[in-house]
């Protein structure tokens, strides 16, 4: 299949829509935000929804359950309600920036699942450097995040956009080259080419490149334990303590979104993405995104949070020399062409080497507790 | 079980070493003068023996004609206590001089003893309001307080 | 290039999620780095010293039970204990028992708070706080049947109980102990050993045995720093000499020794409460006394091993009915002395679980 | 034992404190008086139409099923609140759970505990920062009148009342989690008679 130039004439495939409507193909760019748009506001409220009776039956409660059957409509009644609050803006802030940071840190999140392929060619824009894409929109947010820190003139917010911008200057790294090792093994940038070349998840040709991935994009979304833009129990409600009404439904949306697109992301990359039997594959898309985000809801219940030195040296001590060796043994097994000939050969060498370099690298080169880095 | 020292052996004790500063002993309790209050406070905390390094609470008791200040001493080696005490009859600027230097737990509570009794610890590094605002009028903990 | 740098003051509190109430800090931060902090108390000072004075003996309890108002019954204990000394009053057997048993249940439902409030304050998103929370609900439900109160029990009199163990009591003890172990257990697989928490509080503030001393720091937090000093071993009061329990006491006095000890002296008073249950004996659980007790003239200090520390009832008689001044030694107050020197040098983040780790209730600090 | 000299600490200028005593005399001095409760609105009666009607449901629906509390847990009450929004009692399914940190995020204050004239200022301004609409439960004997503390008039404020204005008494000392259930509902109630939308103000346009 042709990528990049004649990427539209893919969603034709998905939806019946003729390409040859009036004005031609604008009018499916249009239809298909809109449509993307409504995904992901629909999923914010599923993995809200998730999230708060996950969390409630893991801490042996019963979560929300009074609004509609099982407490469904739960999302729908914050939503309202956080809408139609007042919004205040600080005296002291800075006007200009504080109203404008939400938008530039919703914006991002959004871009994002233009490239994410819900079905075989179902994808907005079936970009051929995708993943290049998604690596470059997603850290825009953390301008709109500094932003919301420094226009509220609020000490705890600025602490708390200062910790956020730290981390994920650290994380990108770990992030980008945990993302090469696929991209090795895929032979494209493309999500929908990766997805295509998934014949077994790359979940088991690169255990240890999903366990990065899964850890650094935690720490880039600040999920729990790497929460510490805004820890409650430490600064308050981090960047966004100043924030009310429809900007703070913006922020608590970018959270969500944020962590469904890291969530969808791995699905693409390492899940196999929309590929699964008998369900159709968008079914298969949306069980595999609700998964792994439960995976975060878990994290986030039982671990406690991490220390700024700490996170900062997770990052370089850590994930970072184990992204590179992974890099390194995979670009071996890609040369000696063992994806296409050994592939049994790999998973069983990949789980292996992944247990011994995680077991010696955290035994005898770094512990969370050694040292400390002043930051 | 904690044994009480005898208020009347210490108070010999701290006689012998400085002259004139106990004002009255008891079984139960010995009371110093106020000016010697640090030196006899150093003597019972320092001397072998006696090594009343832990300062257990202390507090005011307002009788009208004179604060008494207590303080409640016990050493966690020997296993006994002792209670000393210093008055300061002068109800409109009474002041004692501070222990915090020899036992630091008594930071906080002569800060509370200020508040609420106005009663003033020299050398105290910061003797300001604890628990009521500045400007707060009176010492609440005072008999004549309304 | 040295980028200049200067420190800037932070105001936490006194309404912040984790000072446990309304304590407030001025901390003064480089960066993350806290140079020094000042905390600033009184947002509850709600004159309890004061009105203790126009009060008589019996009808101060209720004060006393919003002192610490984690532990109610441990402050009941230390009050009537002060009365009992300065009055001369008996207790009968069977009522020592079960002020011991109420003691020990209520250290544990304290130190199951202090233990979840410290894994709150390190992150564990309330987790850890809402299993404890679910284990100190079967302790309310004990003491309810005994008080028919859930927080501020008011159950002790000076000379005994109010009343004694309803019938259906000791079941549920029985069925209680026997389910403690096993959650306690949980807690430790759940994060005793885990990485984060090791990370984050071993040889985190630091407090050495002498400071400690010298700070007058008592409870849990001393002798987590190494100093082996129980009131219950070391005064014994009320009947605590008649069990066998061990003191437990750590190295070296960081914020991780402070939670395991805390962990361990659960252990010890699940022991002390299954002695004094098989030895409770039958008979009268209050002395018979007249409606409003005039004690002597004269002064007593009772003190015994709260679950935060040595609380002390401090009473001067002028032999009325109400007392002449009643002191309480509050432990989180005089704990708090310690901090200072224990947050120097660390960041924003190990402030907040230094101070948890402390354990305080704004209702003792400022009574 | 060599003991460090006292003195080696930062400590506040005592301007800085005698600014904030002054904020509390003059918060004292102006709030001898009770604020009256806010529920007039109950009682008048408003011409509305089915579809505003309709509209006002859905709004108070939701503002009444997401009641995200503000942080101001003063004293003893704070322990049957916690225990309210612990596994027993879990006010988590009327969608309560959500404690926010920051106030502005907050629709509910449950003010559990005495309330100080040192601590009042902050609770003013706490509520002050909550963005509209707000609502507050007084819980306790000592938040609707001091309570047993009463009597200490120098330090106590007699009910938050003369603070912030109150919408639901939950009256106990302290009162159990199951009366607190009762007063959110209480205010639940009272919220879904909430209108919304004024017809009078849309037609004088």
């Amino acid at each position: 299949m042709a990528t990049g130039e004649l990427s539209i004439y893919n969603l034709v495939k998905f939806q019946a829509i003729p390409p040859d409507w009036p004005g031609g193909f604008w009018w499916h760019w249009l239809f298909f935000t809109v449509v993307v748009i409504g995904f992901v506001l629909t999923m914010v409220m599923g993995v809200i929804y998730i999230e708060r009776r996950g969390m409630g039956r893991m801490q042996s409660r019963l979560g929300p359950n009074r609004t509609g059957p099982f407490g469904l409509l739960q999302p729908v009644a914050d939503a309202i309600k956080v809408l139609l609050k007042e919004n205040i803006v600080p005296v002291a802030a800075d006007k200009i920036v504080h109203w404008l940071a939400p938008v530039i840190a919703f914006a991002p999140a959004l871009m994002i699942f233009a490239v994410i392929p819900f079905e075989n060619g179902a994808l907005l824009a079936d970009l051929n450097i995708g993943i290049l894409y998604v690596v470059a929109i997603s850290s825009v947010s953390t301008v709109g995040i500094f932003m919301a820190g420094w226009g509220s003139s609020n000490k705890y917010s600025l602490l708390g956009a200062m910790r956020n911008v730290a981390a994920v200057v650290s994380y990108e790294i770990p992030l980008v080259l945990a993302i090469v090792g696929v991209v090795l093994i895929a032979g494209s940038l493309s999500l929908n080419q990766m997805v295509v070349a998934q014949d077994i998840p790359f979940i088991l040709l690169q255990p240890l490149g999903f366990l990065l991935f899964f850890t650094a994009g935690c720490a880039e979304i600040n999920r729990s334990p790497f929460d510490l833009m805004e820890a409650d129990s430490e600064i308050v409600a981090g960047f966004h303590t100043e924030y009310s009404g429809m900007k703070f439904a913006m922020f608590y949306l970018v959270e969500y979104a944020e962590a469904v697109a890291i969530s969808a992301i791995i699905t693409t990359l390492f899940l196999g993405g929309w590929r699964g039997p008998l369900l159709p594959p968008w079914l298969w898309f949306i069980v595999k995104v609700m998964l792994v985000f439960f995976a975060m809801v878990w994290t986030r219940t039982t671990l406690p949070r991490i220390r700024i030195d700490q996170l900062m040296a997770f990052a370089w001590k850590f994930l970072l020399p184990m992204s590179l060796l992974n890099l390194f043994i995979t670009a071996l097994q890609v040369l000696a062409d063992w994806p296409t000939q050994l592939i049994w050969a790999m998973i069983i060498v990949n789980f292996a080497v992944m247990a011994i370099i995680i077991l010696i690298w955290s035994r005898f080169f770094f512990r969370l507790g050694w040292g400390r880095i002043e930051v | 079980m904690t044994i009480p020292l005898s208020g009347k052996d210490v108070a010999s004790k701290i006689e012998e070493k400085f002259p004139g500063s106990v004002v009255e002993s008891s079984q139960d309790n010995l009371v110093v003068k106020g000016n010697f209050l640090l030196d006899a406070a150093r003597f019972l905390r320092d001397t072998e023996g006696l090594d009343l390094d832990f300062l257990n609470f202390v507090t005011a008791v307002d009788y009208y004609d004179h604060f008494e200040v207590v303080y409640w001493l016990s050493s966690l080696e020997h296993n006994h206590s002792l209670t000393i005490k210093a008055r300061c009859y002068d109800r409109e600027n009474p002041v004692l001089p501070s222990v915090v230097g020899l036992w630091q737990g008594a930071d906080l509570q002569e800060r509370e003893i200020f508040d609420l009794f106005g009663i003033k610890f020299e050398d105290h590094p910061n003797m300001k309001r604890i628990f009521l605002w500045e400007g707060f009028a009176g010492h609440p903990l005072r008999k004549d307080f309304i | 290039m040295a980028v200049r740098t200067e420190p800037f003051v932070l105001n936490m509190g006194p309404v912040h999620p984790s000072t446990h109430g309304v304590f407030r800090m001025r901390a003064t931060l480089d960066g993350e780095v806290v140079i020094d902090i000042e905390p600033v108390f009184g947002y509850l000072h709600r004159g309890i010293e004061k009105l203790a004075e126009q009060r008589t003996y019996t009808g101060i309890t209720p004060l006393t039970d919003r002192l610490d108002y984690i532990s109610s019954m441990s402050n009941n204990l230390a009050y009537c204990l002060a009365v009992e000394k300065l009055a001369g009053i008996k207790v009968p057997e069977r009522a020592e028992y079960i002020r011991v048993i109420m003691a020990e249940l209520q250290r544990i439902a304290a130190l199951l708070i202090a233990v979840g409030a410290f894994l709150n304050d390190c992150g564990a998103y309330f987790t850890p706080f809402l299993y404890m929370f679910r284990e100190r609900e079967r302790i309310v439900d004990l003491f309810e049947m005994v008080s028919g109160q859930r927080l501020t029990y008011n159950y002790m009199r000076a000379g005994g109980v109010s009343q004694d163990l309803p019938e259906e009591f000791m079941p549920a003890l029985r069925k209680f102990m026997d389910m403690m172990p096993r959650f306690m257990d949980e807690y430790d697989r759940l994060l005793m050993q885990n990485e984060i928490l090791i990370a984050r509080a071993k040889g985190v503030g630091i407090l050495t045995g002498e400071q400690a001393i010298n700070c007058s720091v008592s409870g849990p937090v001393l002798r987590a720093s190494g100093v082996n000093w129980d009131i219950r071993k070391a005064d014994p009061y009320s009947i605590y000499d008649r069990f066998d329990f061990d003191i437990p006491t750590q190295a070296t006095g960081d914020c991780y020794d402070r939670y395991r000890q805390r962990v361990e002296e659960m252990r010890q008073s699940l022991r002390i409460i299954r002695q004094a249950m098989e030895q409770l004996p039958s008979g009268p659980v209050r002395a018979e006394l007249p409606q409003l007790i005039r004690p002597p003239t004269g002064e007593a200090y009772a003190r015994i091993e709260a679950p935060k520390g040595e609380l002390g009832f401090y009473l001067v008689s002028d032999n009325s009915i109400a007392p002449y001044r009643c002191h309480i030694r509050p432990p989180s107050l005089i704990n708090l002395t310690a901090l200072r020197d224990m947050v120097r040098g660390w960041k924003v983040a190990d402030l907040i679980i230094i101070f948890g780790s402390i354990d305080i209730t704004v209702g003792e600090i400022d009574r | 034992m060599e003991i460090k000299p006292a003195g080696k600490y930062i400590y506040s200028d005592i301007e800085l404190d005698r600014e904030e005593g002054q904020v509390i005399e003059d918060l004292k001095a102006n709030s001898q008086e009770p604020i009256p409760d806010p529920d007039r609105w109950l009682d008048e009666k408003l011409e509305q139409n089915i579809l505003l009607t309709t509209v006002d449901a859905l709004i108070n629906w939701g503002r009444r099923s997401s009641l995200w509390t503000a942080i101001c847990f003063p004293a003893c009450c704070a322990f049957e609140m916690i225990a309210a929004n612990g596994p027993r009692f879990d006010l988590a399914r009327f969608g309560m759970e959500i404690l926010r940190a920051s106030p502005r995020q907050a629709d509910l204050m449950i003010t559990a505990g005495t309330l100080t004239w040192k601590m009042a200022p902050n609770v003013r301004r706490i509520y002050n920062q909550m963005a509209e609409p707000k609502w507050v439960i007084a819980m306790g004997a000592c938040a609707i009148s001091g309570g047993i503390f009463a009597s200490a008039e120098y330090a106590v404020v007699p009910g938050y009342n003369r603070i912030i204005p109150v919408d639901v008494y939950v009256p106990g000392c302290p009162p159990r989690p199951e009366a607190l259930i009762y007063g959110i509902q209480m205010l639940q109630q009272k919220i879904a008679r909430r209108k919304n939308i004024d017809v009078r103000k849309l037609l004088e346009r």
